[in-house]
């Protein structure tokens, strides 16, 4: 960060005008945030003179940083604690997201995955009936009173009698408890058929899918053999979207989500990526850069790319869609969603990957097929590639307390608490931000990572920067788009009943 | 046989290509053992991790890899261990000054993962657990029972005189 | 067999000697010593003993003990014995199966006692130890022999004499922790502490005959008592574990040494602790007073403990899973065969550990004994070899891991003995045999001596060997008698080749064999040498039972491989002036039988 | 191959704790030493290039040992 706004006068003789802020220089403007997320954006005059305290105190200026809690003098310490819990409310809650990987078999190969996946007859990676339940037992002991269990792979159809197990068993279990329970299924849909859907549909089961964008580079990117893995998907999502309507449920909220993943050859793509998500009728696109894990060093060379390559793509492929959401077209940019929710109402999604501290292990856990217990699904990934260090205890022996409290938990949460980290004590964007110990572990050799040497802060930087520019300079529309997107309408149809026939 | 690296300071950094091992040299007055712990403990899965004292004010790290390397690739060792160096003393600094907000923070979130023990977790405490009755003190260590420093606190080797006054066991309860 | 898990370091005395003195704040935690209990369980240990420091001082002393007996093991103190002076302690430690005490007690008065442990506690520990006799305890009481007891130990005798159920044994200090720092006012020598340990067991011989033991000194220096020697494997552990130790491990005697100059070929060497290293550096092994040589043993028994009560699948290893640490790298064998893993253990004291190692993992010579004979004569038909699994190969722990082994169905004696039975018998001219009774490379000149292409003089001290070989080759020349003693016989003759074939490890004095056999060859001649390396059988409880009962006797005089051997020859051959040339060297490994074979050429200079 | 641990940086305890660990290994030695600011090891081997490498493992087990529990013994 260029020092030359603070160099060019009497610094730090600010005549106490300011309460505590951070900034952060974008092009010609100057972002300036408080400790509980309170933000403004300055341009340099500006912020030379909320520095120096040289505000017009009847002016508009010095209104709006008084409305910001962002001046000294009116500094409404009440208000900022409140904000600042309202923003940890997470943090009162145990794991709410539980993954259960029910299987390794996958019958497709994707040139990103190696270590978490295995060949159709690799039967000894499923899970079995009795790891499920217990696995199912310590969830419910969660004191998150929601719980979502997602099933991952390999492909969970692949094992689909224990995905319907832990459902029926898990929902039976929970009869006594009244969580807010929900499933999940990450599946590529090529094994689904009539039967597996009606049993999915009536049983609650929400429905996602992976597209890695056009056909030709879906195909490309995910194999499988002598068919089409996007022709194999396509018409189920169709399916799968036309079920929801026949059942009065509304199609702006009930549709099958799907995700992405960039790869190098996505980046020039983008594009076709947003036209191809719009066409399948997803309404949320989430440019999730290729993550560090279970791929080989061969493959890295493939699939990785600059991160500024990336955010180059991020900023056209968001620019679009904000284009299309003009032209009426409903469809939003998770990362967009997760920062401006943050930015914009004063709460945080808990979205488990970027909070402060981070979720893994107190806000997520995955469940390997094979019972062992790990921090996150990184973790577990990290543990398929002989990396063990995220292995928190084992669904038959441990208990809920021990897992949530292990030491490797403790340090995670430690690690990724953003107020003991170099570089983001100093920066704006802290107050919306997260780093992720397995990332930083795989990426930088230590769970506290080194921030300026990470590639996901400079992802979570660059999107930040993107979004504050577009907050400072968009015009009104564009601006209602923006804020359309921070809204979450709960899919009140996935949760579970917990009366019989309730 | 040790030369400089490219860019690195050669008072503080030099390579021994043959060994394939940086040898670092570390103000003391600048970075806390600490410090320096932490950043050697990123690395001993990397490499070979040597400390030392260079002189009373420095700490020598060698730095060894693990499989072999060339002089670029020991640049890039000792360039990354400086930054881990760096990085591991400023967190210090930043999470002494910032500790109230990190643990009340980090405390809520255990609080809050781990809720009130269950009545499975109290099954496994033992109440029952008292140890037995030692009304001669016999059970006490015998630092505690002599008053005798512990053997970390000891400074300097044993003597033969104090052995001799130490193994008079009389002499010894007296002090 | 037991655990030995250490409880942590602090004490309520302070020994001069004491081997953990700058360990004394660390106190292991209550978990990680339950946990060690839990994990000697699961491997199957019957009894775990406690030892420090001090374990009676825990305050957790009688959970854990009742721990113990809830996992139904019995349970054991390493101690000082002072708490258990204390009735109520006592008493609920026998009804939690207290079964084993070692206590320490260095001296038979107080004043020496004390002045050792730095403590007023002579009184109290000997109420302890009369309490604990009569309860059918194993009761061993310990002395370390330092210079501050070492005149004394006669005193002890006669104070453990009026306990009667108890083990009184005498222990060498190890020069480690507080022995290290003080180590001339310490350790005595260990000529002069063995001279008094050994009048000390003399004088126990009369007054409590058959109770008292030794540890820790060379059993050269203690003639007569070689066994009365008592350590951690006489007493049965397995394996042991300090604190900070992640998980148990076989004990082992690697802070001890047998020095080559004193202790190679010694007959005593495998049940024989050496010198500690740290004596060994400061002082040497010139106290060290080997017996003359004798006959040794070339071969031991892996005894089977026990067969996995589940099928093992062939694709994993079914050690790494479960941990690897507590086995013994060459004591432990495990046996993996059609699904089947078995496991067995060498309780030999014949070979030591470093030997062990060498057998097993360097020569791998690992055997199943296939048949139902008291001892295998028939290798080809009797013995599996037994290889190192392909599991084994990528292996990180491979070094460190007692390895798994399954069985080769490879001919390797056919095939090793066919091939130096073909290069022998490609052999012609005047061949002189050393130790030709056995016949058992002689035979493969059956043809050549008949037709008059070799002319053969064999020697050895059989003489029914002798005659039988006689019927087969009528026209051979032999000698009867020890080889050096033949050999100076027989001058004027000379040799195109000298052959010691499996006779080198029984001759009495090989490198005045070889220059005598040397002056004997005509230029050009060759020398050949051919012998066993030792071999390790695995065998059944029964097979063992028969094999004791045999009446079979120990033959060799040493065990020399291809390397030692060599050296011996060009030891002996150099400094005579006779220069010889390898021409061919074979040695023995995991893919070879226990043949090695050495050739040389000798070329006047 | 000598080991020479400063007893400012490295725990006696973490040392002695690695040589347990590191004794399992096949034909290998330890002789430990303590000298007024370091701790001596001395590392024996079948060959050097062994030796090396058992003395560099042990070392960085003592010192991971070391830094878990905090720094050297008080």
């Amino acid at each position: 960060m260029s020092l030359e706004v603070l160099q060019s006068g009497a610094a730090l003789d600010t005549g106490g005008y300011p309460a505590f802020f951070r900034f952060r220089e974008i092009g010609e403007r100057v972002v300036v945030t408080s400790i509980e997320g309170e933000w403004i954006v300055l341009t340099r005059e500006e912020f030379r003179g909320f520095l120096r305290g040289e505000v017009d105190r009847d002016g508009a200026l010095h209104q709006r940083l008084v409305e910001r809690n962002l001046v000294r003098e009116s500094f409404d310490a009440r208000r900022a604690a409140e904000a600042y819990r309202r923003r940890k409310r997470f943090v009162h809650y145990g794991p709410n997201l539980h993954l259960m990987v029910v299987t390794l078999r996958c019958n497709e190969t994707c040139v990103y995955c190696h270590a978490s996946r295995a060949n159709l007859d690799a039967l000894h990676t499923d899970m079995t009936i009795e790891t499920a339940e217990r696995a199912v037992d310590l969830i419910l002991r969660t004191t998150s009173p929601h719980v979502t269990i997602e099933f991952q792979g390999g492909e969970p159809l692949v094992n689909f009698p224990v995905v319907q197990h832990i459902v029926e068993y898990a929902t039976q279990r929970n009869r006594g408890l009244g969580k807010q329970l929900e499933f999940t299924m990450v599946s590529n849909l090529s094994l689904m058929d009539e039967t597996k859907l009606a049993w999915l549909l009536a049983h609650r089961v929400q429905l996602c899918t992976s597209i890695d964008g056009p056909k030709s580079l879906h195909d490309k990117q995910r194999k499988l053999p002598t068919l089409s893995s996007y022709d194999a998907a396509e018409p189920w999502i169709a399916r799968i979207n036309a079920a929801y309507r026949e059942a009065g449920l509304d199609p702006t909220l009930y549709h099958v989500e799907a995700l992405l993943t960039t790869t190098k050859e996505t980046l020039e793509r983008w594009r076709e990526v947003v036209d191809t998500y719009v066409a399948l009728g997803c309404r949320a696109l989430f440019l999730r850069p290729v993550d560090p894990f279970g791929f080989a060093e061969k493959t890295r060379k493939i699939v990785e790319y600059p991160r500024e390559d990336y955010l180059a793509y991020y900023r056209r492929a968001v620019d679009y869609i904000i284009e299309l959401n003009h032209q009426g077209v409903e469809i939003l940019e998770r990362y967009a969603a997760i920062f401006l929710t943050k930015i914009l109402t004063g709460d945080d999604p808990n979205f488990l990957d970027i909070r402060s501290p981070g979720g893994a292990g107190i806000g997520q856990l995955a469940y390997n097929y094979d019972g062992t217990i790990y921090s996150s699904d990184e973790g577990r990934m990290l543990g398929a590639m002989g990396d063990p260090t995220f292995a928190i205890g084992d669904v038959r022996t441990s208990r809920y307390r021990d897992i949530v409290s292990h030491p490797t938990v403790r340090a995670m949460a430690i690690a990724s608490n953003l107020e003991g980290q170099p570089d983001c004590v100093d920066c704006p964007y802290v107050p919306y931000c997260g780093t992720q110990p397995e990332h930083n572990h795989k990426t930088l050799g230590t769970m506290m990572g080194r921030m300026r040497e990470s590639s996901m802060c400079a992802v979570h930087k660059g999107i930040q920067d993107f979004l504050f520019e577009k907050l400072a300079t968009a015009d009104a529309a564009t601006l209602e788009i923006l804020h359309r997107w921070t809204t979450i309408r709960a899919r009140e149809h996935f949760v579970q009943p917990v009366a019989e026939g309730g | 046989m040790s030369e400089s690296l490219l860019g690195m300071p050669p008072a503080r950094v030099l390579a021994d290509l043959g060994e394939g091992c940086v040898i670092l040299t570390v103000d003391a007055s600048m970075y806390p053992q600490h410090a320096v712990y932490a950043a050697a403990y990123c690395f001993i899965a990397r490499c070979y991790v040597w400390l030392d004292r260079a002189e009373p004010e420095a700490f020598r790290v060698v730095l060894t890899a693990k499989q072999p390397t060339d002089a670029e690739g020991l640049r890039a060792l000792a360039g990354e261990f400086s930054n881990e160096l760096l990085a591991s003393a400023w967190r210090r600094e930043i999470t002494r000054l910032n500790r109230g907000l990190i643990e009340s923070v980090t405390m809520q979130a255990f609080g809050g993962a781990m809720g009130p023990p269950s009545l499975d977790d109290l099954e496994a405490f033992d109440f029952s657990d008292e140890p037995f009755d030692d009304p001669l003190g016999i059970a006490q260590s015998w630092e505690d029972k002599y008053r005798k420093p512990k053997p970390g606190a000891e400074t300097g080797a044993e003597t033969g005189a104090a052995v001799a006054a130490e193994t008079d066991p009389q002499g010894g309860a007296a002090t | 067999m037991k655990a030995l898990i250490k409880v942590g370091y602090g004490c309520n005395e302070n020994c001069t000697f004491c081997h953990t003195q700058e360990q004394r704040d660390l106190q292991g935690s209550a978990a990680e010593v339950e946990n060690k209990i839990h994990r000697a369980k699961a491997l199957g240990h019957t009894m775990v003993v406690l030892s420090g420091g001090e374990p009676t001082i825990r305050p957790e002393l009688l959970r854990w003990a009742a721990l113990v007996a809830q996992l139904d093991m019995d349970f054991g103190l390493v101690t000082n014995g002072l708490v258990l002076s204390y009735p109520e302690v006592r008493e609920r430690l026998l009804a939690s199966r207290l079964k084993y005490v070692y206590m320490s007690l260095h001296a038979g008065a107080a004043e020496v006692h004390d002045r050792i442990v730095r403590a007023a506690s002579f009184d109290t520990a000997l109420v302890a130890l009369r309490a604990l006799s009569g309860r059918g305890l194993d009761l061993t009481v310990n002395c370390v022999v330092t210079r501050q007891n070492l005149a004394h130990l006669e005193g002890l005798v006669e104070c453990v004499s009026e306990v009667p159920d108890a083990i009184l044994k005498f222990s060498a200090t190890e020069p480690k922790g507080g022995a290290l720092r003080l180590a001339d006012l310490v350790v005595p020598r260990i000529g002069d502490a063995a001279a008094a340990v050994l009048e000390a067991l003399r004088h126990a011989a009369g007054r409590m005959p058959g109770r008292a033991r030794h540890g820790g000194f060379p059993l050269c220096l203690l003639p007569g008592f070689e066994g009365a020697y008592d350590d951690l494997r006489s007493h049965g552990y397995w394996t042991m574990v300090e604190i900070g130790e992640p998980d148990l491990v076989p004990i082992d005697s690697n802070n001890q040494l047998h020095p080559s100059s004193a202790c190679d070929g010694c007959r005593l060497r495998g049940g024989c602790p050496g010198l500690f290293r740290g004596y060994h550096a400061r002082h040497g092994a010139g106290e060290l007073r080997p017996p003359p040589r004798g006959a040794t043993s070339n071969a031991f028994d892996w005894a089977l403990e026990r067969v996995a009560p589940d099928a093992v699948p062939a694709e994993r290893c079914p050690l790494i899973g479960q941990g690897t640490a507590p086995y013994e790298r060459a004591r432990h064998l495990f046996v993996r065969h059609a699904g089947k893993l078995a496991r067995y253990r060498a309780d030999t004291r014949d070979f030591a550990d470093s030997d062990l190692e060498q057998i097993k993992h360097g020569f791998g010579q690992v055997y199943l004994d296939a048949s139902r004979k008291p001892a295998p004569d028939d290798f080809a038909r009797d013995l599996v070899k037994l290889v190192r699994s392909e599991l084994c190969r990528p292996c990180p722990l491979r070094d460190a891991c007692t390895g798994l082994y399954e069985p080769s169905f490879e001919p390797i004696f056919d095939r090793d003995e066919h091939s130096l039975r073909v290069a022998l018998g490609a052999v012609h001219g005047d061949v002189l045999e050393i130790g030709c009774g056995g016949g058992r490379l002689t035979t493969s000149w059956l043809a050549a001596v008949a037709a008059g292409t070799v002319r053969l003089v064999g020697i050895d001290p059989d003489g029914d060997a002798l005659d039988r070989l006689r019927t087969s080759m009528p026209t051979a020349t032999l000698h009867l008698g020890e080889a050096e003693s033949v050999l100076p016989t027989l001058p004027g003759q000379s040799f195109d080749h000298v052959v010691v074939g499996h006779a080198w490890n029984h001759l009495v004095h090989p490198a005045t064999v070889v220059v005598q056999a040397l002056r004997l060859l005509r230029p050009g001649g060759e020398l050949w040498v051919a012998d066993d390396v030792p071999f390790g059988l695995a065998r059944t409880a029964r097979q063992q039972r028969a094999a004791q009962r045999s009446a079979a006797t120990w033959m060799h005089r040493r065990n020399d491989a291809a390397q030692q051997a060599h050296q011996t020859i060009i030891g002996a051959a150099t400094p005579a002036g006779l220069t010889l040339t390898m021409i061919e060297r074979r040695d023995v490994g995991p893919d070879t039988s226990n043949q090695w074979l050495l050739r040389y050429r000798w070329s006047p200079a | 191959m000598t080991l020479r641990f400063h007893r400012a940086l490295y725990a006696g305890t973490a040392i002695d704790a690695a040589l347990g660990r590191f004794a399992q290994l096949a034909n290998t030695g330890f002789d430990r030493r303590e000298e007024v600011d370091h701790f001596v090891v001395e590392v024996t081997a079948s060959s050097e290039a062994r030796a090396k490498k058992i003395a560099h493992e042990l070392a960085n087990f003592a010192l991971g040992l070391t830094i878990e529990q905090g720094g050297p013994d008080r």
